[in-house]
């Protein structure tokens, strides 16, 4: 029988230069590839997100993609409503036999970006702007400043924050802001987790002539030869993978935990970038990233404690 | 006789102004009703009415402020089409509103080039109207501070503003509406001279207003109005006040109330070297004393703007005092008790000045104006809420006994007119039997049928031992009216006077400063 | 970087946090001196930031980009206009109306258009503006003080942050010294003082709110064709709020309103700076702190300082005969 | 407000806004048809999503609950003459203060806990609204500069308690741990279910109950108390107000405290109601919409209730819609709204104005 996938995105909405946008262009892959269709919805309020996920299961979609840690919650009721529905939940776990988990060891990739932003900077000071300040975008800035330290142990890391409402995601003007402040104080590469405020970061650090590191999906595009790298959350392989899963009747329930040993976080070097990216910052990177998946190199991830080393 | 007279003898001329059948409505209201009028260049022409009547509606038609629904004007003969005040100002008319209409944050200069600024930067108009504000100030002893804050100037001035706008743009027919109501005898004589003198050098004036005094001591003709239409126009001449008077409300009125001796009892409000300053700290009520006694109504008299105002809210506990000491009865009003609410509790009411900024509330229905500052008696209440029904039986009654039309409780307050708007707040006040009473300006703005029937409570109320203050801006309603009166300059008592040993003359002066200190 | 540099930098970003503010600003004092309340600034920034950048993007000119972002702003400040002026309705309301329809509309047709949810494609080369060095700003940047105070402070930004900082002195001036100035104050304090004088309140009105139109236009222009060289729904995050709030700060007088959008870019440029600070004894100051400071020392300055500002007597309710 | 035309009330309250609203779609028809898709069969999907189902009927109430506390409270302050912006932020610390409630005081019964909650979620939202209340009796600061800020801070506020001091530990949602049983407000289907009536689930829940009779309650304390007259009478004269003997200043605060207490009162829907946790930006703009709806109900009551299910109409018709007609995205939704609000709020006199001529032969004169 056909698969009728669904996704429910988050208050970012599928545009929102992040996950969410990552999930999209996984299943526009998906749709290519196999020519099956799907249907998405973006929720306005946390009220929608039950009521999406309960309208999509009703009508027989499954699987259902829901994005999000914000999800969780209406993900665990609707779920329990729909035990033959299939739900896959992003960024977050939630445990029911017909869900399934899938989060990723953004830390690792953040540890990696970071690594190249040190070897990268000739200021040894570098630069995090974050959408708001919440554990999520604490867990990329502590990955990230753990790799800036392993390769610079020396090396200073501004951290910003851009608001606490929803327009933190969506304000380039205050990212730019953020980014000018950080490279007054010297920083000359800065890395980015902060959705569509991100494209103003990118902007500032290319007009002035530093770099950026984009985060999430590949943004070396953005401004050739100005974005150092982007962090690679492959949220939308993920999302491929779930589709056919389920198209192949493999879709199985429980947690997958995607890092850099899954090929679920890595980093970005294409044509735009592979200029900035030297031999010996490659050779690092690849190295650090064997050690962390051997384990030779542990990653602290934030989410285990709620700090952060160093 | 005055300076129109001689309009009379000599050959017709066209009219400066001709009315032709002007209609106008307000909604229901009909306002103005066929009206005809001719007025003759170089005439002072009165018009007289009650209020109501559609005199101010009938010269915003004229001015272009509104636009009637159907008649002709023409001026000096000639058919004009006014549909804004712009084509009126081009037709050479010009009007000092009732209502005036200046811009109070703005200085006299400002308000004055307003519309003829004559240029697109104001620097070269400015110079040009300082320099004709210069020359009427001198030719007409118009003198006036063009850089002052228009709001900052007394009721006076202001309207020496309006008239000064009216003259710099060059009319040669003027219309004033009710211009005397805010001037002492002094300002209005002054007033009218300076009419005599612009009807002598050919402009016409139109003059609209409720005293007969000044229709029968300026005008050469005057046209009557009632209920929206012209009844009647007479040369001043061949009329009498008794007349007139009978033309506008439509049956015999006195004009003057009768009251017999005041039998004073004892000392009930008392007021000892009471000093008041305003928001900005400048002092309006300078050391003034007095008392009012059961059984007798005190005037104040005043130029407006001499401290009365202040004098009252400070009494009825609505400012701050910063000197002096004021008992009611045998208390003295400490701050604890300075606060209108309580000292209606203790007896002491108060009609104030202003009755739509203060007396009423314009946007309630009447029934709840009808308790305004009375909303916590235990009569209005229905356990914890308020007694509709109670108000309104409330109401009507009061507006019953006081001729209130129309007597509906639940008519908007602003759908009143002005005189049944003061009948109403005076029923509120009087009918809680005060055992003192504040009134300020009762009858301003109120037709000669209401001033009549209001005069008679105030008096009927003093002999029933009620003690009074009255402040009032019209003298005549002073000393037809007060058994004492204490005069009012510059925050300072400058004389204090029994009505039957004084006259307007005496008063005027005190009123105007000139204290001998014999009180 | 020295402590006068580090001042430098503060207050150069300070004065771009302003720019939109100051735009937005004197919109709303031109609207409500006239007697129109202006809610809707946020609104008009919106829809003028979007006309701008798409515009620019399709002509491939921040000019092009600029005049029509004005006239989008202009369109809804006609509407504006027309609901509260010429149909006498609710002030408020239309501002409201006004600032969703933007939300939507901008939203909706960029998403059309771009497919991006309302995002433009990032603006480059002549489609945004480059900041402009005024001349002799390098040599300048040798002398001190007063020499880098040109060279980083007054030189090096785009045209629009001097177009802001004429639009001050235009308004003052036409305000205090013109006829259009006098009639304009005259008709937010007593329409029917104006009308008297034989001139067109509606007329006045309509003009003041097209000048709002026009400035916030030039202040969205500014948000997508500098700031960000892109648009982003909601992009303006509250900036028209924040200038309304300026506005009534500064007492609906152009200089001061200055002073205060300036004050207000300021105090966030402060603040982005103070993210992390260690505070001796107390630690860590939290982020949400320093990032509240700003909206704190408003009140704070407002309750101490400001006091009462009372607003053109005439704003707010439409001019009508019928008593 | 606006000019004083005069019609007969049911006229005023209902056939004008219906007249505007229409028009309101009428010109929302032409977007839809510049997106190519069918104004009609959008508008049916519309209403049918929004009252053709128990369902939609029941989110549209849903949602009409929050418009109704936030209009009230709008209405409340505008009929003391002040403009209360500040609805969101004091519905923010209305989240906090059920929140407190439901998480410390857990052990208490459902009796007890759910009306402590909504206790406390007012009072929250009161405290929020008392300071700029008492900034402008006292110090005369501008009240709506004052709540625009304040609803920053309230944001900041909930940031910060949620990231570092209320949040679930370990877990990536900035939000509570879920409130105990005892501290749900019941949603309507479960009562209905226990009465053995059937009703389709939805996030509707007895705070629309409360909702109404606060209506109610306000409409009673306005029109129908000493302080209601004293609260209207300072917003229409405040120089009458000073003339009566009644204090400015107290009458501001009161006012405030009772428009921010309302205003609080939407957590008791959202959070004790539907999210039984506390989590960032809950309110999802119902405060602004709050002053649309306020104003397009008069300031009265019961216009306060056909403005807010207005609006709910709009957000769960919408949703049906951006889910029926996928190129219909939620802007289409923001867009209708702001139509909605332009002809029905503000535009009116479009229709008024004929229609006061037609029934009182008045509206001419200027
Ligand atoms: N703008 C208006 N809207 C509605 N009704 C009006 C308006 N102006 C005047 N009226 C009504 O028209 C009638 C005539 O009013 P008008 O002001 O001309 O009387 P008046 O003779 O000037 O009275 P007063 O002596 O008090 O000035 C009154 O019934 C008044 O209520
Ligand atoms: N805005 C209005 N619309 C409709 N009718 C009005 C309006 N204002 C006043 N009226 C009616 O016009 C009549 C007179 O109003 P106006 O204010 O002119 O009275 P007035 O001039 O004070 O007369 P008086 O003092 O003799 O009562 C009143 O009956 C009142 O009901
Ligand atoms: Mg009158
Ligand atoms: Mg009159």
């Amino acid at each position: 029988q056909e698969v009728k996938p669904a996704i429910v995105y988050d208050l970012g909405g599928k545009f929102d230069k992040s996950f969410n946008e990552g999930v999209y262009n996984g299943a526009e892959q998906f749709k290519k590839a196999t020519g099956i269709e799907y249907r998405d919805f973006e929720i306005q309020n946390d009220a929608q997100r039950e009521q999406a996920l309960r309208r999509f299961a009703r009508d027989g979609f499954s699987p259902i993609v829901a994005v999000g840690f914000s999800q969780a919650s209406a993900v665990e009721k609707v779920a329990k409503e729909f035990p033959n529905a299939k739900f896959t939940i992003i960024d977050m776990v939630v445990d029911a036999p017909n869900v399934q988990s899938v989060v990723f060891k953004e830390h690792e990739g953040s540890f990696l970006v970071g690594l190249l932003a040190a070897k990268a900077s000739k200021t040894g000071k570098v630069g995090f702007v974050g959408g708001m300040d919440i554990p999520l975008i604490r867990k990329f800035a502590c990955g990230y400043v753990q790799g800036v330290k392993f390769a610079n142990p020396s090396a200073e890391v501004f951290q910003n924050m851009t608001g606490t409402t929803g327009a933190a995601w969506n304000d380039p003007v205050k990212g730019a802001e953020l980014a000018k402040a950080q490279i007054d104080r010297g920083a000359d590469v800065i890395y980015h987790a902060a959705g569509g405020t991100g494209i103003g970061v990118l902007r500032a650090t290319a007009d002035a002539g530093k770099l950026g590191i984009g985060v999430d999906s590949n943004q070396n595009g953005l401004h050739p030869g100005k974005v150092l790298t982007s962090m690679l959350k492959r949220v939308d392989t993920a999302t491929v993978a779930t589709f056919t899963q389920a198209k192949d009747n493999k879709w199985k329930a429980g947690v997958s935990v995607l890092g850099l040993a899954e090929g679920g976080v890595g980093w970005a070097l294409d044509d735009n970038n592979k200029a900035l990216i030297t031999a010996d910052m490659k050779a690092a990177a690849d190295k650090a990233a064997a050690d962390i998946i051997s384990g030779a190199i542990k990653v602290h991830d934030y989410m285990s404690d709620q700090k952060c080393p160093g | 006789m005055s300076a129109g007279g001689e309009g009379a003898g000599s050959p017709e001329p066209a009219p400066s102004l001709e009315l032709v059948g002007i209609d106008k409505r307000f909604g229901e209201v009909h306002a103005n009703k066929a009206v005809d009028l001719v007025v003759r260049r170089g005439s002072i022409h009165g018009i007289v009415g009650e209020n109501g009547a559609g005199k101010s509606t009938l010269m915003s038609i004229v001015y272009g402020f509104y636009e009637a629904d159907a008649g002709e004007i023409r001026v000096n003969g000639r058919p004009v089409r006014i549909r804004a005040p712009r084509e009126a100002i081009a037709a050479g008319i010009g009007m000092v509103h009732q209502h005036f209409m200046l811009v109070e944050p703005l200085s006299v200069l400002d308000n004055v080039m307003l519309g003829a600024e004559g240029g697109a930067l104001l620097r070269a108009g400015a110079r040009k109207a300082r320099a004709e504000l210069e020359r009427l100030s001198t030719e007409y002893g118009l003198a006036i501070d063009p850089d002052a804050i228009v709001g900052d100037l007394p009721v006076g001035l202001q309207q020496r503003v309006e008239l000064l706008k009216a003259l710099v743009r060059g009319a040669d027919i003027l219309v004033l509406d009710e211009p005397t109501a805010v001037l002492t005898p002094e300002e209005a004589d002054h007033l009218f001279r300076l009419l005599r003198v612009l009807a002598s050098e050919g402009k016409t004036v139109i003059l609209i207003t409720h005293k007969l005094r000044e229709i029968m001591a300026v005008t050469s003709r005057v046209s009557v109005m009632r209920r929206g239409e012209m009844v009647a126009t007479l040369d001043t001449a061949d009329t009498s006040p008794g007349q007139l008077a009978e033309l506008m409300v439509g049956r015999r009125v006195l004009l003057r109330v009768e009251k017999g001796p005041a039998r004073l009892g004892a000392l009930r409000l008392q007021v000892q070297n009471l000093t008041v300053v305003d928001a900005k700290g400048t002092p309006r009520v300078r050391d003034v004393s007095f008392g009012v006694h059961a059984g007798e109504i005190v005037g104040v008299a005043g130029i407006s703007g001499n401290g009365q105002s202040e004098l009252l809210e400070a009494l009825a506990g609505m400012r701050p005092i910063a000197g002096g000491r004021i008992t009611l009865g045998s208390t003295e009003i400490g701050p604890e008790l300075r606060d209108p609410h309580v000292l209606r509790r203790r007896g002491l009411l108060h009609v104030p000045e202003d009755r739509l900024r203060m007396g009423l509330v314009p946007p309630f229905e009447a029934c709840e104006s009808a308790i305004l500052g009375f909303h916590e008696e235990e009569r209005y209440r229905a356990g914890p809420l308020l007694s509709r029904d109670a108000v309104i039986e409330d109401t009507r009654e009061k507006m019953e006994s006081y001729d209130v039309r129309p007597p509906a409780p639940l008519l908007r307050t602003s759908k009143f007119s002005g005189g049944n708007q003061q009948k109403l707040v005076l029923a509120r006040e009087i009918e809680r039997s005060p055992k003192v009473l504040l009134v300020g300006q009762p009858t301003r703005g109120v037709d000669i049928g209401a001033i009549e029937f209001i005069h008679r409570r105030l008096v009927a109320l003093r002999d029933a031992g009620v003690a009074i203050l009255l402040v009032s801006v019209e003298l005549d309603e002073i000393m037809g009216l007060a058994d004492r009166v204490v005069v009012m300059c510059g925050g300072r008592v400058t004389g204090e006077r029994l009505t039957s040993e004084t006259d307007e003359r005496e008063l005027g002066l005190l009123m105007a400063g000139v204290s001998e200190q014999a009180a | 970087m020295d402590v006068f540099g580090f001042g430098i930098a503060i207050f150069d970003s300070g004065v771009r946090l302003a720019v939109p503010l100051l735009f937005a600003c004197l919109a709303g004092l031109w609207s409500e001196r006239s007697g129109v309340v202006d809610i809707g600034l946020e609104g008009k920034l919106l829809v003028a930031a979007f006309a701008a950048a798409a515009a620019s993007h399709r002509f491939d000119s921040a000019w092009v980009g600029l005049a029509a972002g004005i006239a989008a702003s202009i369109a809804f400040a006609l509407v504006h206009g027309f609901a509260v002026i010429s149909q006498r309705g609710n002030q408020i309301v239309s501002g409201v109306a006004i600032n969703m329809l933007a939300a939507g509309l901008t939203a909706l047709v960029g998403n059309a258009w771009y497919g991006q949810g309302g995002r433009t494609p990032p603006l480059e080369g002549a489609m945004r503006y480059q900041p402009l060095t005024l001349p002799g700003a390098e040599q300048a940047a040798a002398v001190p003080v007063v020499g880098r105070l040109y060279a980083y402070v007054v030189s090096g930004h785009s045209v629009l942050v001097y177009v802001a900082i004429a639009a001050v002195v235009a308004t003052s001036f036409v305000l205090a010294r013109t006829r259009f100035g006098l009639r304009l104050r005259a008709v937010g304090e007593n329409p029917a003082a104006v009308d008297t004088a034989g001139i067109s309140v509606t007329g006045l009105r309509y003009a003041a709110v097209v000048i709002a139109g026009v400035l916030c236009g030039m202040g969205g222009a500014y948000l997508s064709l500098d700031q960000a060289a892109a648009f982003l729904p909601l992009m303006t995050a509250g900036k028209g709020f924040i200038a309304l709030a300026a506005l009534i700060f500064a007492k609906w007088r152009a200089w001061p309103a200055f002073w205060t959008c300036l004050l207000f870019g300021l105090l966030d440029a402060v603040a982005i700076r103070l993210q992390g600070v260690v505070v001796p004894g107390v630690g860590q100051v939290p982020v949400q702190a320093i990032q509240a400071l700003p909206y704190a020392l408003t009140v704070i300055l407002l309750a101490g300082f400001i006091g009462r500002a009372i607003p053109p007597r005439a704003s707010g309710t439409p001019y009508v005969k019928e008593r | 407000m606006s000019a004083p035309i005069e019609v007969p009330r049911w006229v005023d309250l209902a056939l004008v806004p219906a007249l505007a609203v229409v028009a309101a779609f009428l010109v929302a028809g032409l977007v839809v048809l510049a997106i190519g898709e069918n104004p009609l069969s959008a508008t049916l999907i519309l209403l049918r999503g929004a009252l053709g189902s128990g369902e939609g009927l029941g989110f549209t109430l849903y949602y009409a609950t929050n418009f109704i506390f936030t209009g009230l409270a709008v209405a409340v302050a505008f009929h003391a003459g002040l403009f209360n912006i500040g609805g969101e932020g004091q519905a923010t610390l209305g989240g906090l203060g059920a929140a407190l409630v439901c998480l410390r005081l857990d052990f208490l019964p459902a009796w007890a806990l759910v009306p402590l909650g909504a206790l406390s979620a007012a009072a929250f939202g009161a405290a929020w609204a008392f300071i700029p209340a008492w900034l402008q009796a006292r110090r005369g600061s501008h009240i709506v500069i004052t709540t625009i800020m304040f609803n920053m801070l309230a944001s900041a506020l909930l940031v910060y308690l949620l990231v570092n001091v209320m949040g679930k530990p370990g877990s990536m949602s900035v939000e509570t741990r879920v409130f105990a049983p005892a501290a749900h407000v019941p949603f309507v289907h479960e009562l209905a279910a226990q009465f053995g009536v059937p009703i389709p689930a939805s996030p509707l829940n007895l705070s629309f109950v409360l909702a109404l009779a606060m209506a109610a309650l306000m409409w009673v304390v306005l029109w129908r108390t000493r302080l209601g007259y004293a609260i209207r009478t300072v917003g229409a004269s405040p120089t009458a107000a000073a003339y009566a003997g009644i204090s400015n200043t107290r009458v501001i605060v009161v006012a405030m405290l009772i428009s921010g207490g309302l205003a609080g009162l939407v957590a008791v829907n959202e959070i004790m109601g539907v999210q039984e946790r506390l989590l960032l930006e809950f309110t999802s703009g119902a405060g602004f919409i709050g002053i649309a709806v306020a104003l397009m109900g008069r300031s009265h009551p019961f216009g306060i209730v056909l403005a807010s299910i207005l609006f709910g109409v709009l957000y769960q018709g919408g949703t049906e819609l951006a889910f029926d007609m996928p190129s219909i995205t939620r802007d289409m939704v923001v867009t209708i709204s702001g139509l909605v609000i332009l002809f029905a709020g503000a535009l009116d006199g479009l229709f008024r104005r004929p229609l006061a001529a037609a029934f009182a032969g008045r509206g001419k004169g200027a």
